[in-house]
């Protein structure tokens, strides 16, 4: 599938995607996601044949936000879609859907403390049991960015 | 012999014999695990033992110095009884074909008649020790690897007594000696190929080498039935795995490949021959060793049943057949 | 799936079996616990994170130029590849130019780190079924890799080699001539890999149909690399997204039919022949001119997100780096290939003989520091 | 973390007592048997199969043919830690891995010796970092360590010296009776 007709069939679909340039960010379609949207995205995703490069986390004020990364085996066309974290801490796996994002949805919270509602197994993958509630990759108090001062402000839903 | 009755002389003669053949089997060991090191080396274009005494050759006795003296740890749940038995158990059976093996004319312990019967059922013995050892050390994998043995082991007992079996149809005797002797003129690994291949192969996989050596496979069961064992145990494991193999040969020898024939081989000399003979055979089993990939236990079962055994069966029928018929 | 063994025993025989973290066919500190029944593997638990090296936490901390050491340890037997992913995100970033003939240079040693990694790879696989010696001489061609990477990068594993703007030395004259002799000697060696082990009969019934992996399963769990092409499905980075100056070179993408253990060997074997034809091409249209532009002494970085995806050895490679604009990234994820290429085991590995699952594991070609990061 | 400093310290204190009665046992009371003995032991030190990160790959072309191991009787890498006498710790030690590595430890019997191989083992290595939550800065906080090899990672030349290092310890002598000191290396490859 084309990177253009993606774009096209995503928002035919529901989902807010634009192009991007894909020589400075080296991705070819952006999408900005709902918290609710992740798993309707997900299926479609599955449906059009593409696959799931990775799922991960950075963290920022206001909200933890969870990037999303999908590529398509047969064409050049990466979607890059990005999901604020609600106010609950939680939002819907897709580990049902990609069971690859199984390790990926346990290793993000790990890092991030990212709850995974549905997942089948959110246990720690990566840390030792006691360290669990670690959560390495939060930013202390001071060196938390905003969306907008780390440049991804633009893309949220 | 006809008479059970033995005199001083040849009770004299066993002792002697048997404090000899303990010792060839520890010797055995040590040059076999030399050889086979070096083999390997070469093969894999490398020295391997080099700096220890010349080209290495003291390696294998400082080894067995060191693994003496190594701490014997039982595991605390393993049955310890068990545990202390079964290197002990692997390594009596092991000596005791050495008794009927014809090594010349004259040099052997003891020249039973039902010499080959004796070897097989001796020599089965070695599976219960692995199972002992698999069982008493209460580990999985250990206990994986011994399973693997039992099994392995019933499944290739029965193609190598059917192989041996055609030789002794052509013989008409059980006895080691009256086995060579019919071998003057041609060797009978021309006369019974079929069952000469066949034996080389359950043999193989009757001592657990590879491609065969699944109850101790290294990359599944770590170190298999042996795995808890640590010093002198593993040790005896490793000298009764040598011997096996020394055993195995020597049958094939005196079987297929004409026992102690060979020029010049008088009353005594033909030991060399019978010596070379068996040398070599073990060298090609370290040879395989380091070329095949191992197999798997269900492809180790179909080769077996599936194939061994029924061609085996075939081979005797004709042989007896033949043999009937002339 | 529940095979005809489990139907007649019943779970009640099950027990556990911990493989790992020290276990010969783990290829380093996995640990799987295997819930089985007799020999058969009826439920598999990989437990990751006996290698976690903190990589994602420590480039927070430390401006952008000291995280090259870092992309190197990740994936020891790669390290060039994992450093050329690295580098090119800083340079899509801060659109700095790179001599052409450090481009060429980069694709040359990436292409030679490529075989070298592929040879570790098949030698610890045969290793895993249970041959000795290939992995010998596996490493014997590969020593002469290293020799040749070590003379210019000045480490035998994990090189330090790319910077922004280039690479930090020169190739000369005898590196050249070097290559050239690596190649006619790796050619010569391709088929004797052949006779040993590509044609081997217990080889053959070790490996055919085994761990068989579909288009379908490749998309759910993102497997990528030689794994996915053994599947037949010709997806490569250097084709599919081109960076570097990998469009200029006419190399094939070698595919499997049937997606079992045997093809992703024969892929690897035949990535090693492309990869061979890839360094001739470099060698022969080598432009003359500088291999490093002058970089400026603190590299800082705008704001937003970007992405780099390269092929490394075992897969696709990503980096997303989220820039703050300052020295140092403000989060940068790696997504490493044997992470998403091990996580469909226990799906695929369902109901297997223990041999046969240390048969599909290993055909993954795992590099565990690099799962766990 | 308290867990594994107490096991740590339980460790260090069974190789102290047990040290002198187990490193030989009675032999060690004739001084001639217990130099035969070091001999032996320093001669045939068995490694065990285990790798950790980078520096497992160095290990394992330190038993290939270029360098070649064997030579010097360090050649039979067992996988069970059972039978062997040599812990080659060869790469980073993590908090989850260290229970691990000191279960391998103490199931080596006596007498044993470990090597730590590489900076990461030695000191955490480039991974001796403020934020570090992860990694153990060095393998001598869990268990006794004999010999340091340092390098990131080392070259298996490195290892060679750190087992004839060993052997100088073990036996007192760099090349212990009966090792001949090696002649000049062949070139395997030579540059063409």
């Amino acid at each position: 599938m084309k990177s253009s007709e993606a774009v096209i069939k995503l928002n035919e679909a529901g989902f807010k995607a634009e192009p991007a340039e894909v020589t400075r960010v080296g991705y070819h379609v952006t999408v900005a996601l709902g918290a609710d949207q992740i798993r309707p995205f997900a299926e479609w995703l599955l449906s059009e044949g593409f696959f799931i490069d990775f799922l991960s986390a950075v963290d920022a004020s206001p909200a933890i936000q969870l990037i999303y990364q999908f590529a398509h085996f047969d064409a050049p066309c990466r979607i890059h879609a990005q999901v604020s974290l609600p106010d609950s801490g939680a939002v819907d796996t897709i580990s049902d859907i990609y069971q690859g994002a199984d390790w990926h949805e346990r290793e993000t919270r790990d890092f991030f403390g990212v709850v995974f509602s549905g997942h089948h197994n959110l246990v720690p993958l990566i840390l030792c049991d006691e360290d669990k509630d670690l959560k390495p990759l939060l930013k202390k108090e001071g060196a938390k960015k905003s969306l907008a001062d780390i440049g991804l402000g633009e893309m949220v839903a | 012999m006809d008479t059970m009755q033995l005199s001083f002389y040849d009770v004299l003669r066993m002792v002697i014999a048997f404090v000899l053949i303990v010792s060839l089997v520890f010797i055995n060991a040590i040059i076999m695990g030399y050889m086979e090191r070096k083999m390997a080396a070469k093969i894999q274009r490398r020295w391997g033992p080099m700096e220890v005494g010349f080209q290495g050759w003291l390696q294998l006795i400082l080894d067995g110095v060191k693994i003496i003296a190594k701490q014997l740890i039982v595991p605390k749940d393993a049955d310890r009884t068990l545990f202390r038995m079964a290197p002990l158990l692997a390594f009596t059976p092991v000596v005791l074909p050495f008794l009927v093996l014809p090594f010349s004319k004259s040099l052997f312990g003891r020249d039973i008649n039902l010499g080959l019967i004796f070897i097989i059922a001796v020599s089965s013995i070695n599976v219960l020790s692995i199972f002992v050892a698999g069982w008493a050390s209460n580990n999985k994998y250990s206990m994986f690897g011994s399973i693997r043995s039992v099994s392995q082991n019933i499944a290739y007992e029965i193609p190598i007594l059917l192989s041996l079996l055609s030789v002794v149809l052509v013989t008409h005797t059980y006895s080691m000696q009256g086995i060579v002797a019919a071998q003057g003129s041609i060797w009978f690994c021309l006369v019974q190929p079929v069952a000469c291949i066949i034996y080389l192969i359950s043999a193989t996989a009757e001592t657990n080498r590879a491609p065969f050596d699944l109850p101790e496979a290294e990359s599944e069961l770590t170190a298999g039935y042996h795995t808890e064992y640590s010093g002198f145990g593993f040790s005896l494991f490793v000298i009764a795995e040598y011997a096996n193999m020394f055993t195995v040969c020597a049958v094939a020898t005196v079987l297929f490949f004409g026992g102690w024939h060979g020029p010049f081989s008088g009353e005594y000399l033909g030991a060399l021959w019978f010596l070379l003979k068996v040398f070599l055979l073990m060298l090609i089993m370290v040879w395989v060793r380091w070329t095949y990939p191992r197999v798997r236990f269900d492809q180790l079962m179909n080769l077996a049943w599936k194939y061994l055994i029924p061609f085996s069966l075939v081979n005797l029928l004709l042989t007896a057949l033949i043999v009937k018929c002339i | 799936m529940v095979t005809k063994l489990e139907k007649i025993a019943g779970p009640k025989h099950r027990f556990l079996l911990n493989m790992g973290p020290q276990h010969p066919s783990t290829h380093g500190v996995l640990r799987i616990v295997l819930e089985m029944d007799g020999e058969y593997a009826m439920a598999i638990d990989p437990v990751l994170g006996y290698g976690h090296r903190m990589h994602e936490k420590m480039a927070e901390g430390r401006p952008y130029n000291g995280f090259y050491p870092n992309t190197g340890r990740m994936d020891y037997l790669g390290a060039i590849l994992f450093s050329h992913g690295y580098v090119g995100l800083l340079e899509r970033m801060s659109g700095a130019e790179v001599p052409e003939r450090a481009e060429f240079i980069r694709v040359i040693t990436a292409e030679l780190n490529r075989i070298s990694s592929h040879l570790v790879g098949i030698g610890a696989y045969v290793l895993d079924l249970g041959a000795f010696t290939p992995i010998l001489y596996a490493f014997d061609d590969r020593e002469m890799i290293l020799d040749m990477l070590e003379a210019i990068t000045g480490s035998r594993l994990t090189y330090c080699y790319f910077r922004v703007g280039g690479v930090t030395k020169d190739i000369d004259d005898t590196f050249i001539r070097r290559a050239r002799a690596f190649i006619d000697r790796m050619r010569s060696r391709l088929p004797m890999y052949k006779d040993l082990v590509t044609d081997n009969l217990i080889f053959l019934k070790r490996t055919k149909g085994i761990g068989i992996i579909d288009r379908d399963m490749a998309a759910r769990y993102g497997i990528t690399g030689p794994v996915l092409r053994g599947s037949g499905i010709s997806y490569d980075v250097r084709k599919s997204e081109p960076y570097s100056v990998y469009d200029r070179f006419d190399f094939d993408i070698p595919v499997g039919e049937n997606g079992d253990s045997f093809d992703r060997y024969v892929v690897r074997m035949e990535e090693i022949a492309q990869s061979l034809r890839i360094i001739e091409q470099a060698l022969d249209a080598l432009p003359d001119g500088p291999v490093m532009v002058k970089p400026k002494k603190k590299l800082k970085l705008a704001a937003g997100g970007c992405n780099y995806t390269v092929e490394a050895a075992r897969g696709s490679l990503s980096y997303y780096l989220v820039g703050d604009g300052s020295d140092t990234p403000y989060r940068l994820k790696i997504r490493v290939p044997s992470y998403s290429n091990l996580s469909p085991l226990p799906e695929l590995c369902k109901g297997m003989l223990l041999s046969d699952l240390v048969t599909a594991m290993g055909s993954l070609d795992l590099v565990i520091p690099e799962i766990d990061r | 973390m308290k867990e594994i400093e107490r096991y740590a310290q339980f460790l260090k204190d069974e190789s102290e007592a047990d040290s002198t009665e187990l490193q030989g046992g009675a032999m060690n009371s004739f001084p001639l048997t217990e130099q035969v003995l070091k001999v032996c032991q320093a001669n045939s030190l068995w490694p065990l199969t285990f790798g950790l990160a980078c520096c497992a790959i160095e290990m394992m072309a330190a038993g290939m043919a270029r360098i070649d191991m064997a030579r010097y009787g360090a050649e039979v890498f067992r996988p069970s830690a059972r039978q062997c006498d040599l812990l080659i710790v060869s790469g980073t030690v993590t908090k989850k891995m260290a229970p691990a590595l000191m279960t391998l430890y103490e199931q080596m019997p006596y007498p044993k010796w470990v090597i730590a191989m590489g900076n990461c083992a030695i000191s955490g290595g480039p991974f001796k970092v403020e934020d570090n939550y992860n990694v153990i800065e060095g393998v001598d906080r869990l268990i006794p360590v004999d010999v340091y090899v340092p390098g990131c990672p080392p070259r298996p030349e490195a290892l060679i010296e750190g087992i004839l290092k060993l052997q100088e310890k073990i036996a007192g002598k760099r090349h212990p009776w009966p090792q001949r000191k090696m002649k000049d290396a062949v070139k395997v490859h030579p540059i063409p």
